[in-house]
Parts: C-alpha cells; structure tokens; sequence
C-alpha cells in the first residue's frame, strides 16, 4: 500500500492498523522489516528548523507503486506498506515508512533496503531545509 | 496545433521562475526541443526529464497532450 | 536496552513507548530499522500449533547485552531495543525484536541486521514446535 | 573438596534425562572431564559449551565453583 500525505503520521501506529486490517496474514509470516526516516534538527553543519518536501503529485504515487511490485516480483514478501510525507515539516517528524512482511528474514530486510534505496534515488521529492545559516535545496547524496 | 503540458520542480522551477506552462507542439519533436524553448539554454545532464510521469531521455520524442518535466536530481526519503 | 520475557509484548507499542522516554533522542536520529521476529503457523512442512522456547537464562541476557555493545561499537548508533520471548507461544505471537536508531540509514540496517542475525546463531535459546506430525525441535539454520 | 555446577539444555537436557546437577570437582581439569563424567562419552562436536555463562571450548579449564553448560545448536530469533 502506498500513501503520500501532507499530514504527520505515526509509522508505528500505522503498522498496527495495517496489520489489524489483514487477520489473513495472522501467522504467515515470520519476519518484518521496518525503515523510517525522520527529520534531524542538524543536517551538513546547520541546525535545521524546518523542512519543505516539494513533490511530483501523480509521478511520485506512479514510482512508488512501480518500486512496490518490483519488490514483489523480487521476493517473497506480502504487498509493503509505504507512506511518504510532503509539504512542511519540523524536526523529529518522520519522513517515510517503509514496511515489509515475509515469511524469511532475508527476504524482508533485502526487499525493505531495496525499496528505501529506489526511492531516495528515484521518487521525485525534494527537500528544502530552513537553517541558521538560510533557507536551502537539500543536496542529493 | 496542440499543446504540451510543461511541468518544472524545484531549483529548476525556481531558476525558470515558473511552475508549469502549456507549450504549442508545433516545431516539438522531442524533450531537448521542449527545454531549448523553455529555457533558452541547451541541455543539461544536471536536469532530469519525466514525460507523462515516467523517467525518459532528452530525445525522447514528444508531442501534442504530452506532460513534460524536469527536475534536479530528487532528494527524498 | 534488552529484555527477556515469558510474557507476549506489542513491538509498535515499544518502540513507540521507548521513543517517548528518550525526548532527548528527539531530532537527533535520522533513521529507524527494525526487525520483528514472529511465529509462523506453517514451518518445514507442517502446521504448528504452538511452540516453547527454551533459554538458558542469566546467559542469554548477558550475550544480549554484549551483542547491543558490539553492534554500538561499530555504528554509529543510539542504545538499540532488543526484546526476545522465552516459554510457550502460539502462531502470530511476536519472538523478538530489534531496532536501532541512528543519524544514517546504512548504520542503522546493518546494525539492526548484526544484531538479529547474531542472536539467531549464538543466543541460547532453543524452539521447540507442537505441530501436527508430534512434538520436535526445530533445526538450526 | 568443591563442586561444579552443571547444566544441559534442550535436546541434550531430554538426551541426559537431567537438567542441572552439582559434581564432584576432584579429578576435573577441563570441560571434555566435566562431559565424560556427566554422560559417559565422549566429547562430541555436535555439543556447544558454555562456562560460567560464556562459550567455551571442550579444552577450557574447569574448576571449583565454575558453572558448565551443555547444549545443542541454539535456534532462537
């Protein structure tokens, strides 16, 4: 499932209502791998205010589908839940989720590090931070 | 005569200065044809392209009803 | 932080419960990977209706302990959460958890992969399975 | 005289039919004398060890007041 939202979330709340909502997967699975990103108040020698994630709307849900079922197609892994935060956000406010249910632990934590890698060097976001030293294009790493 | 939905994202929006345009496709063969009459300026491998949501190259052909992007290098995540 | 309980535990509610004890990890972290371990219904060809993990208790929290402070050593990581059931458990119950906070991502999956992968081959803890072909001990990896 | 604190886990545990004992420490250099004693065989790679709490080899010196456990492969996580 893939969601891109201006309002904050919890990654953790949102994990359990996932799983909440699929009592099919009760007990098939044996491994789940987790990343969330969050916004740091220090980032390349400046103490960040705050962030605004600028974003393609339509491309952005089109890509993350697309890494989503590559994913799939990849491992045996059940349909991950990805959650993508955009607008203004302040420190400590998680960014992204990304979720993965499998019943192996390499198939999680492998199709979990794909996802997150694909989509900070694809997914058409970017951040533009508030500093102490001014406002800034975050650079690509 | 149509038109291209022109889309610009980020630093690129804001050294154009604009957000999206409509374009005629007339004279529009592909996506370096598109940047050279929105910007001025010849292509760049620091700006990205999207046509109609998807990664394509500067040659990649283009015409009437199609949606055209570009974009610095994204920084999501 | 590790833990070792006969009773079952919600890892979302941990982590979440965890985080809002250290305001002071607040803005500091960019990056959370976790990895939840739980009983599957179904392993090695038959159903399982339950299962006992036997420990080897005072060892199992020390070795614990010691992989958390390896995995510090070589990451730059904050204290990670490292919660693992013993006693009887049925399909769906989660084993185990881990998961670490650091500023980057890289650190934080291989952190949280080290750990996991570490307590699977050399904490003592054995399962033992009731499935529908009898009672049996499950076979290393 | 003292004694030595012996432990088995799972399957050597139900192998042994016991699941901790004390033993005598006269005679006992290592952890191959404490095994022998214990099981009346020989040691056997397929059995990990630990002393006091920490993984040891078959070699490791053993004496009063030493805990010594014996188990199989662990299978947690």
């Amino acid at each position: 499932m893939v969601r891109v939202q201006p309002h904050p979330f919890d990654p953790w709340m949102e994990i359990s209502v996932l799983e909440h909502h699929h009592p099919e997967w009760s007990g098939k699975f044996g491994a789940t791998a987790v990343f969330v990103g969050s916004l740091r108040d220090f980032n390349q020698g400046h103490q960040v205010a705050e962030m605004t994630l600028e974003h393609y709307a339509g491309m952005t849900e089109r890509h993350l589908e697309k890494v989503s079922c590559e994913a799939m197609s990849r491992w045996n892994i059940l349909d991950p839940l990805i959650i993508h935060r955009y607008g203004r956000l302040t420190p400590a406010e998680p960014i992204v989720l990304v979720a993965v249910w499998s019943a192996h632990r390499d198939a999680a934590f492998l199709a979990c590090r794909y996802i997150i890698d694909e989509l900070k060097t694809r997914a058409p976001f970017w951040k533009r931070e508030e500093t102490d030293a001014g406002r800034r294009w975050v650079a690509p790493e | 005569m149509g038109t291209i939905s022109v889309r610009y994202f980020a630093r690129v929006r804001e050294q154009l200065g604009k957000g999206q345009e409509l374009i005629d496709s007339e004279g529009i063969r592909c996506v370096a044809d598109v940047w050279r009459r929105v910007s001025g300026a010849a292509p760049s491998t620091k700006v990205l392209v999207a046509v109609n949501q998807e990664y394509a190259a500067m040659d990649h052909p283009v015409g009437t009803g199609d949606e055209v992007a570009f974009f610095p290098p994204v920084t999501g995540g």
